[in-house]
């Protein structure tokens, strides 16, 4: 069985995602570093679903995309607010309120 | 590999389920709530817009009516789903709370959203949705709806949050707790696939069963990752970062909405999750949620202590009351603790709806006037609006903990759940506790400080004129507040909810 | 315990009454000052009515028992209930916060303290009578808890608001102590019913139960109450938020906070504390005796260094509740006797002596020791009100003062069994010392306040001090009580040893005593 | 015991109603107090005749009383004891501990009492022209009242806690009318010391009587169910032998602490020469003939404790007498540098109770009691001189040297009154001094304490001395000052100008009153000042003959009325409790008489057996005259020397004053004759000073005013120094600092955390993750 190089990949993607976004000062590849996560998800849920032969996984799975799916949409609204208002996308320039 | 997969699935006949649509009556009225006043927005013209409120104040009260009846049928115990969706005792009265929460919330926001000119018919269809997410969360027992009512109720609530466009920190707002709370919920994701590969199973009761064999790595791994993801709902510290910058820069009424529904939501999750799905596993999450709440209420009352903006005030007195609400999850895996912490977080959760939605109220309305977020603002309130400082002050007492107004009882439970279990670290996190809320009075006697014996700012004292709908806000959050704490005997048994502690007191 | 359960709708009546008066007082408005008054007033008044009618009733032949016992489901599920009694120990606290209230509404009708606003100051006032009251009935923790808090937001307001000029530091002050000390006790109190047997909060119930709880937990639970009730006494080192509250309130608050609030603390020692724990509370009798002996010598030099006649009244009071836990700390019928009459007397005299200063300031404007001289000839009356009140204070035998102090010093002498016997022979020695300072700073006070010429600064005619006149109408009415309660109690301290004593007794049952 | 205790209840003792009803005594001033108080004014004399009535009526019903106690002693033979008449009520009960109040009435108690009534009353008259026109004349004839009242409470009291009480209402009384004329600084602080002083040894009050209270009450209680507060228990139970050493030392110390306080004793006596400052009146009755001779009462009072306390006979030196005896030599010495009259008296008081304390000290318990009585009449008759004197003749000064002189030729009753009452103090047969003084002196040295008689006589003559001296200075000689006729203004100044936004007219009135008679030069006071110096004088005359030693047995009236008989009694007959009302009063059955004779009771030697004793077996010595003449020839030397050199001084200040006068002429100035006649009386100091008690008497007062006042207000200072140090230090800075800095810190929390509120997403994604990430680690350490 695959299912622990699977899980070995999602767990990788994972670190990938988390590192995108906690380094990356654009708003839009923050959102693509936490669509890596989902994906991370995804492949784990999925090999998780074969190994364990039940439906449960997939079911999980697609939920988690089209959820997904309707995040981004606001995300990338939201980002394109931002920029409307700021001409600028950079996340450490959204600093208005702290402390 | 898909072929034995297929297999599995064609094994089992499809049946289709049976669906008791009294349990579901509530969610039902609210999502024809949803779509009549998506509907109406869409086809009245602007000076007719005002309709929309009052339709959606209805649809929350349709929904709260099959609430009523369920809770009084003799059948109070339905599973539905085989047993992924169950309307019980403990779902009824959540159901219940965020309802009316978030009818309050609709009530302290129609006069804001039509001075302020802003996108009425959104604005009511995303404050359903969310409340639908909210409803759909206390009923759900398995990862799957877990997962989707919590995106349900999150996504209108990012949108909610950056609702003012034109408004820089709107914006901010918006984008914070949007990328932070998708964050969150992807590392709570991958906790759940994690648990779903122990388990084999994506309802909770399941994995309960498989969690209470031996503890290792992984699975400890897995109930982190998913506690961290309602920890971050419920803003607890060290995942509270988003919630003081989100609640100062969203509209207010969606900040009352944010910290006392949304938050509930949270802790209805933490709480189905670790009751129905972690019983056995209290080893881990435990010290987990004991550290969190020493850390929630002390961080949140010591940077209360320093702001001077009320509602980033109001978020870190929210960030620390949600410490004590998590303190007697604590111990709740002690013994018999479980059903008196249960208790705890169920009676806290409804008198800080309660007295918090009530602050919030007033901020409204002296905003209106003030045109100012400043505590300095609220200086000599006491002398123009008297009625409102009294109010004010017995919200910020209730909040305090000072008996007799609401507030106390709920902290008392807390205590009493703490020491219930009778082990060191209970005491110990009630001493800790103990001296929070006195810190607490700091900040929450500031404001009352201002209001009481501080000059008026700018020497206006033109009286506040309240709107109806915010003194209707007023009287039910007051008269709740007032009357819980008197005669909290009325609320603690909507605590008393056997069905779920079931797996702590065997 | 057997409890006396006729005519119990008295107590309640008695402690929500005033909760009425709010009600009316909020329907009419602020303008109307006369009607507030009239309302406020008349609450007190007809709450005092049936407070003295609870006196009537009560069954002094059985003073150990609590009476007029009401019980009603309150919070059931936490096994809490509305358990309301009284027993000869409550009776005169109950009583007196009756008194304390109607005295002080007639002293408001024509002293409402700047910035005014009587509506407010009086409807707080009515809520603090409630809570006030309500302590003294309560006989379940969490009932007890809750007047217990109740009575801290109207002071703090009253404090903060109508206060002098570092009024929002007293106030917060004041209140973060309190509450401080609420806190653990709640924590103690709950650690009680679990380790009880989580069956009930009724002190009663307690009583029975608590001795049974392990030493050294016991320790751990008086503990927290130790802290709960010291702040409010207060104990050395737990006494620093009194002077400023004290000399930042307004009279009538400083007059409350004197006669009543005070007594919250040491009624919760002998109510509840001592009771419920014997053990506990004999391991920590000797160092409650330590700190209440600190707290005479200290709050006497306190009193020395005052330069404000308020503060340094209030210093007194550290002083003074000083001989009341050291009565307390003997654990002695003998000593709760003394002390239970000390609390009594000192309400009496320190909340005349606040008036009095309180009087003096609205008089002359300041309370500076070295400005006012001479008071004795240009206002009398109030000189000479004010010396008696002195003299009663310093524990003058004949006046009631005595009767708490002395039979303190003297049950030092015996503490109950198990005590160490030097030490509190010690104690009583250098209580008997404090006894001399009470004699020292009040005299120098009179001394230098009432004796002499007035001073040049407030002897000129019609400039500016047209104010200083003697005592007035309202406040003859509103002290007379006070003075002859006094004497009364002086000449004849047996009217309250006699309802103290078997209640006393039956208190202390746990220490064969 | 049982044949002999029915056979004793047979003999009744003869009571009667005024006997029964003593307890209404201190009643009857304490509610004219009240009546004063509260309509005195409106009255036609302002509240005096009440308080004269009162006093009336309580001197007739002591007098009546003390009739009815002699018929009862003179009943019975004299080896029976005879029962005080006791009734007690319950006061107040504490945890079983019953506290009476009531009436203990034996010789004792009777005797101070009518002397009580009947100085107050005579002083209550004297001050009705001598305050004429006070400004604070009710509230002065109300605090004398009270302090009656006070005092008489006190010597009936049945119980200490009852003393106690009388005790300090005393002492307030003395506050109230010491700091009279409040209006000078120099009084109210005057007044302050005196209460405070006295304050300071009441410490020993409180603290001894908790002591013997918690020693005896188990003791008491069983044998005679009463409680270990009543002067009978205590009493009995000093004398039982059952006492530790321990217990009744300290109790009696502690006691004896008060005492000196109260009754001026070195070294707590600095308080009373300052109390002159209170008007004559007071100084007459307070601070001379009754307040002060509470100490002294006590110790007879509870002769018992003392006696076994202190161990009296037992040893030839104890802490009593030592401190009697300083007291004696110490303030006579003092009595000389005085220029003040009232101040000469002052310490002549504080010498004489010197006498009693050593009396009582030296086991001479009767002759001490007996100075009490005599002390009385004559100390106040010369108080009440001195005050008439200021009162007519040096315009309200007390100042021998500056304002009198000369004086017997325009006052001739106050003059003779004087002249009797000093050779009473000194101790001239036959005047009652002589009786007493004599009598102590003697009984001192009969029970072995030799060296204190020699004080006793070093101190008669220092008396018969400074007595001379003062005498001479304001009766003989030529007038000075305000007694010449002088008017000058500081002297007045002092105390009756009362001004006052309200009482203007009065107090002028009242002003001019005073300036009215007093520019008239000296001259004899009024009747009512008058009647009361001859009635005084009188007493001072014959009250020594109530126990006239000299006499015979026949004579020693006191001895037999007042002397309580040593005798083993049933404990049934003391140990009366009368919890009923005041019908149910009755007398004690009689005890039992014992059986060998008076003088082998075992009373205070040897423990009791078969019953208790209530009063020790005391010796009485034998009069001797001669050596009553070695007294007499001591006092006659002392009043010679003295005259003498007074004479000597006489001629040359004579002299000196011709010139002097002459100069005053010329100027039209009092000032230069007054500095003038300071030097004409430094030498006058210098010679007395040198001839007698230089040495002594200067030292003394240096130390005196030094050391001992110095102590007393440095002490006052450090306290009050230390206090503020405290109180700045210690309470603002380290406890209030403590919570004020908790709170800094939780604010300075609040500032610290606050840069981790960044405000940038990506750094709350990284801690979000990074606290995840250690939770995770944790976590799989500890599972794995």
């Amino acid at each position: 069985m695959l299912v622990n190089q699977f899980l070995m990949l999602g767990a990788v993607l994972f670190c990938i995602g988390v590192y995108g976004v906690i380094a990356r000062r654009n708003a839009v590849l923050v959102l693509m570093s936490i669509e890596l996560i989902l994906n991370s998800v995804n492949i784990n849920l999925l090999a998780f679903a074969l190994r364990n032969g039940s439906a449960d996984g997939h079911t999980f799975a697609l939920y988690v995309i089209a959820v997904a799916a309707a995040e981004v949409g606001v995300g990338l609204a939201m980002v394109l607010l931002v920029y409307r208002n700021r001409k600028s996308i950079a996340l450490d320039e959204l600093a208005e309120m702290k402390g | 590999m898909l072929s034995s997969l297929l297999s599995v699935v064609a094994a089992s006949d499809w049946v289709s389920p049976t669906i008791d649509y009294h349990a579901l009556a509530p969610e039902i009225v609210l999502a024809a709530g949803i779509v009549i006043v998506l509907l109406v927005d869409l086809f009245t013209s602007e000076t007719n817009k005002w309709l929309v409120a009052p339709l959606a104040s209805f649809s929350l009260l349709g929904a709260f009516i099959p609430v009523v009846t369920i809770a009084l049928s003799d059948n109070t115990m339905r599973e539905l789903f085989d047993g992924r969706y169950v309307v019980d005792e403990f779902s009824l009265v959540i159901k219940g709370l965020f309802i009316l929460a978030g009818y309050v919330v609709v009530l302290i926001s129609t006069d804001y959203l039509r001075e302020g000119d802003y996108y009425q018919g959104e604005y009511w269809f995303l404050v359903l949705t969310s409340i639908l997410g909210m409803v759909m969360m206390a009923s759900s027992r398995d990862l799957v709806s877990i997962f989707v009512a919590l995106e349900f109720l999150s996504i209108p609530a990012y949108m909610l949050a950056a609702w003012r466009k034109r408004d820089l920190k709107s914006n901010e707002a918006g984008v914070k707790y949007y990328l932070l709370g998708v964050f969150a919920s992807a590392i709570m994701l991958y906790g759940m696939s994690l648990l779903y590969g122990i388990a084999n199973s994506t309802l909770l009761t399941d994995i309960g069963e498989t969690l209470s064999s031996e503890m290792t790595s992984i699975r400890a791994l897995a109930i982190l990752f998913v506690i961290i993801g309602f920890a971050f709902k419920v803003s607890a510290v060290p995942f509270h970062t988003w919630a003081p910058d989100t609640y100062e820069g969203a509209p207010t009424p969606v900040t009352a909405f944010l910290s006392v529904a949304s938050k509930a939501a949270g802790f209805v999750a933490l709480v189905t999750v670790i009751y129905v799905a972690f019983p056995y596993a209290s080893d881990v999450w435990q010290p987990v949620i004991w550290i969190l709440s020493v850390l929630t209420m002390t961080v949140g009352n010591v940077l209360a202590l320093r702001q001077t903006n009320f509602v980033r005030m109001l978020a870190y007195s929210s960030i620390s009351q949600g410490g004590f609400i998590l303190m007697p999850l604590a111990v709740a895996g002690e013994g018999t603790t479980g059903q008196s912490a249960l208790r705890a977080v169920v009676v806290y959760l409804m008198l800080y709806a309660a007295t918090n939605l009530g602050v919030f109220a007033i901020v409204i309305a002296v905003a209106r006037k003030t045109r100012s977020g400043a505590i300095a603002s609220y200086g000599g309130l006491f002398s123009y609006a008297p009625g409102l400082a009294a109010l004010m002050t017995i919200f910020m007492a209730s909040l305090a903990g000072i008996p007799p107004l609401g507030g106390w009882f709920g902290k008392f439970a807390a205590f009493q759940a703490v020491l219930s279990a009778e082990t060191n670290w209970g005491y110990a996190i009630a001493v800790i506790g103990a001296v929070n809320s006195v810190v607490a009075f700091g900040y929450y006697g500031n404001v009352l400080r201002e209001i009481w014996m501080r000059p008026v700012p700018d020497g206006d004292t033109a009286p506040v004129v309240i709107q109806p709908a915010i003194a209707v806000a007023l009287g039910i959050t007051g008269v709740a507040t007032l009357v819980l704490g008197t005669l909290p005997g009325i609320v603690s048994h909507f605590g008393d909810l056997a069905s779920l502690s079931s797996a702590f007191s065997g | 315990m057997e409890l006396l359960r006729d005519n119990n709708w008295v107590l309640t009546v008695g402690t929500f009454l005033p909760m009425v008066g709010v009600l009316i007082m909020l329907f009419i408005p602020k303008a109307d000052e006369v009607a507030q008054k009239a309302v406020a007033l008349t609450t007190a008044v007809a709450t005092l009515a049936v407070g003295v009618w609870t006196l009537v009733l009560f069954d002094y032949g059985q003073a150990e028992k609590l009476q007029f016992v009401a019980d009603v489901e309150w919070i059931s599920i936490i096994k809490s209930s509305y358990l309301i009694g009284l027993d000869g120990i409550s009776l005169p606290m109950y009583f007196l916060s009756m008194v304390v209230t109607v005295l002080v509404m007639i002293y408001s009708w024509d002293h409402i303290p700047s910035p005014g606003n009587p509506k407010a100051f009086l409807i707080l006032m009515l809520i603090l009578q409630t809570g006030m009251a309500g302590t003294f009935i309560a006989q379940d923790l969490v009932l007890f808890f809750v007047f217990f808090e109740v009575v801290l937001l109207p002071m703090y307001f009253m404090i903060g608001v109508w206060g002098g000029e570092q009024r929002q530091y007293a106030s917060l002050k004041f209140f973060l102590y309190t509450m401080f000390g609420s806190a653990l006790m709640l924590v103690a109190f709950l650690a009680l019913f679990f380790k009880t047997g989580a069956e009930s909060f009724a002190i009663p119930y307690l009583v029975e139960n608590g001795a049974s709880i392990a030493r050294n937990t016991q320790i751990w639970i008086f503990a927290g109450m130790f802290i709960g009730f010291a702040v409010k006494v207060p104990m050395f080192p737990f006494h620093t938020w009194l002077p400023d509250a004290h000399t930042q309130a307004p009279t009538q608050g400083s007059v409350i906070l004197a006669a009543i609030l005070l007594k919250l603390g040491t009624y919760g020692f002998i109510r509840i504390a001592i009771p419920v724990l014997p053990e506990a509370a004999k391991e920590w009798a000797p160092w409650i005796g330590l700190l209440a002996v600190i707290g005479i010598i200290y709050g006497a030099l306190g009193c020395l260094a005052q330069t404000d006649m308020k503060r340094l009244i209030a210093f007194s009071s550290v002083a003074h509740m000083g001989f009341v836990m050291l009565g307390i700390s003997t654990l002695t019928p003998f000593g709760f006797n003394a002390a239970l009459f000390g609390m009594v007397a000192h309400g009496l005299i320190t909340g005349m002596l606040f008036f009095v200063a309180g009087s003096v300031k609205e008089r002359y404007h300041t309370l500076e020791i070295k400005r006012l001289s001479g008071m004795l000839k240009q206002v009398p009356r109030l000189g000479w009100i004010m010396g008696f009140c002195a003299m009663a204070s310093l524990g003058l035998p004949g006046l009631a003062g005595f009767w708490g102090e002395f039979p303190a010093i003297l049950s030092a002498y015996s503490p109950a069994e198990g005590l160490p016997e030097e030490t509190f022979r010690t104690f009583m020695v250098i209580a008997a010392i404090g006894t001399v300072f009470a004699a020292g700073y009040l005299l120098w006070l009179y001394q230098r306040t009432a004796f002499g010429e007035p001073s040049a600064e407030f002897s000129g005619h019609g400039d500016g001090h047209d104010d200083i006149h003697d005592v007035t109408k309202f406040e003859w009415i509103a002290w007379t009580p006070l003075l002859i309660s006094i004497v009364v109690f002086g000449v004849y301290p047996q009217l309250m040893f006699d309802v103290l004593d078997p209640a006393v007794k039956a208190t202390l049952a746990a220490f064969g005593g | 015991m049982l044949s002999a205790s029915t056979e004793a209840a047979e003999a009744v003792f003869t009571s009667g109603w005024f006997l029964d009803h003593v307890w209404i005594v201190p009643i009857i001033p304490a509610v004219a107090f009240a009546l004063i108080i509260f309509f005195g004014k409106r009255l036609p004399m302002k509240g005096s005749e009440l308080g004269i009535v009162s006093m009336l009526a309580t001197l007739a019903m002591s007098a009546a009383a003390a009739y009815q106690w002699v018929n009862r002693v003179e009943a019975v033979e004299k080896e029976v004891f005879v029962p005080p008449v006791i009734k007690a009520w319950t006061w107040w009960s504490s945890d079983g501990f019953s506290f009476g109040i009531g009436q203990h009435i034996d010789g004792l108690a009777l005797i101070v009492l009518c002397v009580v009534a009947f100085i107050s009353t005579l002083v209550q008259i004297y001050s009705v022209e001598y305050l004429h026109g006070d400004r604070r004349y009710t509230h002065f004839f109300a605090s004398l009242t009270l302090f009656s009242a006070g005092m008489m409470n006190m010597v009936i009291a049945e119980n200490m806690l009852q003393l106690i009480l009388g005790w300090e209402i005393m002492g307030l009384c003395s506050f109230m009318l010491i700091g009279h004329w409040w209006e000078d600084g120099a009084n109210s602080r005057a007044a302050l010391k005196a209460f405070f002083t006295t304050r300071t040894g009441d410490i020993g009050l409180l603290v001894g009587t908790s002591v013997l209270f918690f020693a005896a009450n188990e003791w008491t209680q069983k044998t005679l169910g009463i409680s270990g507060f009543t002067i009978r228990g205590l009493s009995a139970w000093a004398l039982s032998g059952e006492p530790s050493s321990t217990a009744i030392t300290v109790g009696a110390v502690a006691l004896f602490i008060a005492c000196i306080g109260k009754s001026g004793q070195f070294p707590l006596h600095t308080w009373l020469p300052d109390a002159m400052a209170g008007p004559t009146p007071v100084s007459s009755l307070l601070h001379s003939s009754t307040m002060v001779v509470a100490g002294v009462f006590l110790v007879a009072r509870l002769y018992p404790v003392f006696f076994e306390g202190m161990n009296i006979l037992g040893t030839n030196v104890n802490f009593i007498v030592v401190i009697g005896g300083i007291t004696i030599i110490i303030a006579a010495a003092l009595a000389f540098v005085q220029n003040d009259i009232k101040k000469v008296l002052a310490y002549s008081t504080v010498s004489q109770l010197g006498y009693m304390m050593m009396g009582l000290g030296a086991g001479a318990w009767l002759p001490a009691v007996f100075h009490i009585f005599t002390h009385a009449f004559f100390k106040a008759c010369l108080f009440l001189g001195a005050g008439s004197i200021s009162h007519s003749a040096s315009h309200h000064s007390f100042d021998m040297k500056k304002d009198m002189g000369g004086l017997r030729k325009y006052m001739p009753i106050t003059f003779i009154t004087w002249i009797i009452s000093t050779l009473a103090l000194c101790g001239v047969f036959p005047f009652s001094g002589f009786f007493s003084k004599d009598e102590i002196i003697d009984n001192v040295g009969h029970n072995g304490y030799n060296v204190f008689m020699i004080v006793g006589l070093v101190g008669a003559f220092l008396t018969a001395a400074y007595m001379t001296r003062a005498t001479y200075l304001t009766f003989f000689g030529t007038p000075r000052g305000a007694s010449a006729g002088e008017h000058h203004d500081d002297a007045h100044g002092s105390h009756d100008t009362h001004d006052d936004h309200g009482h203007d007219a009065q107090a002028h009135d009242a002003h001019d009153v005073h300036d009215d008679h007093s520019s008239h030069g000296p001259r004899e006071s009024g009747k009512l000042i008058t009647v009361p110096l001859i009635i005084l004088a009188v007493l001072a005359i014959g009250s020594g003959f109530l126990n006239a030693t000299p006499f015979g047995e026949k004579w020693e009236k006191l001895k037999v009325w007042v002397e309580p008989r040593a005798e083993v009694v049933d404990p049934t007959s003391v140990a009366l409790v009368a919890h009923g009302g005041p019908g149910e009063a009755k007398s004690l059955p009689a005890a039992e008489e014992s059986e060998e004779g008076h003088h082998s009771s075992p009373c205070g030697s040897e423990t009791p057996t078969d019953g208790v004793c209530v009063a020790p077996q005391l010796n009485h010595a034998k009069f001797k005259w001669s050596k009553a003449a070695l007294s007499l020839i001591i006092v006659f030397a002392g009043i010679l020397i003295s005259w003498f050199l007074s004479m000597q001084l006489y001629e040359r200040k004579n002299k000196a004053l011709v010139g002097l006068t002459q100069r005053n002429k010329l100027l039209g100035a009092g000032y230069k004759l007054l500095a003038n006649k300071y030097y004409l009386d430094a030498l006058y100091e210098n010679v007395i000073v040198k001839a007698i008690a230089y040495p002594i008497s200067r030292g003394a007062y240096w130390v005196n005013q030094k050391v001992l006042d110095g102590a007393v207000n440095g002490a006052g200072i450090v306290a009050r120094v230390s206090a503020g140090w405290v109180y700045r230090n210690i309470d603002q800075r380290v406890v209030d600092g403590t919570v004020n800095s908790s709170g800094a810190a939780a604010q300075g929390a609040g500032s610290a955390l606050r840069p981790v509120q960044s405000g940038k997403v990506n750094q709350y994604g990284a801690l979000l993750f990074g606290a995840a990430a250690i939770g995770a680690l944790v976590l799989v350490i500890i599972n794995t």
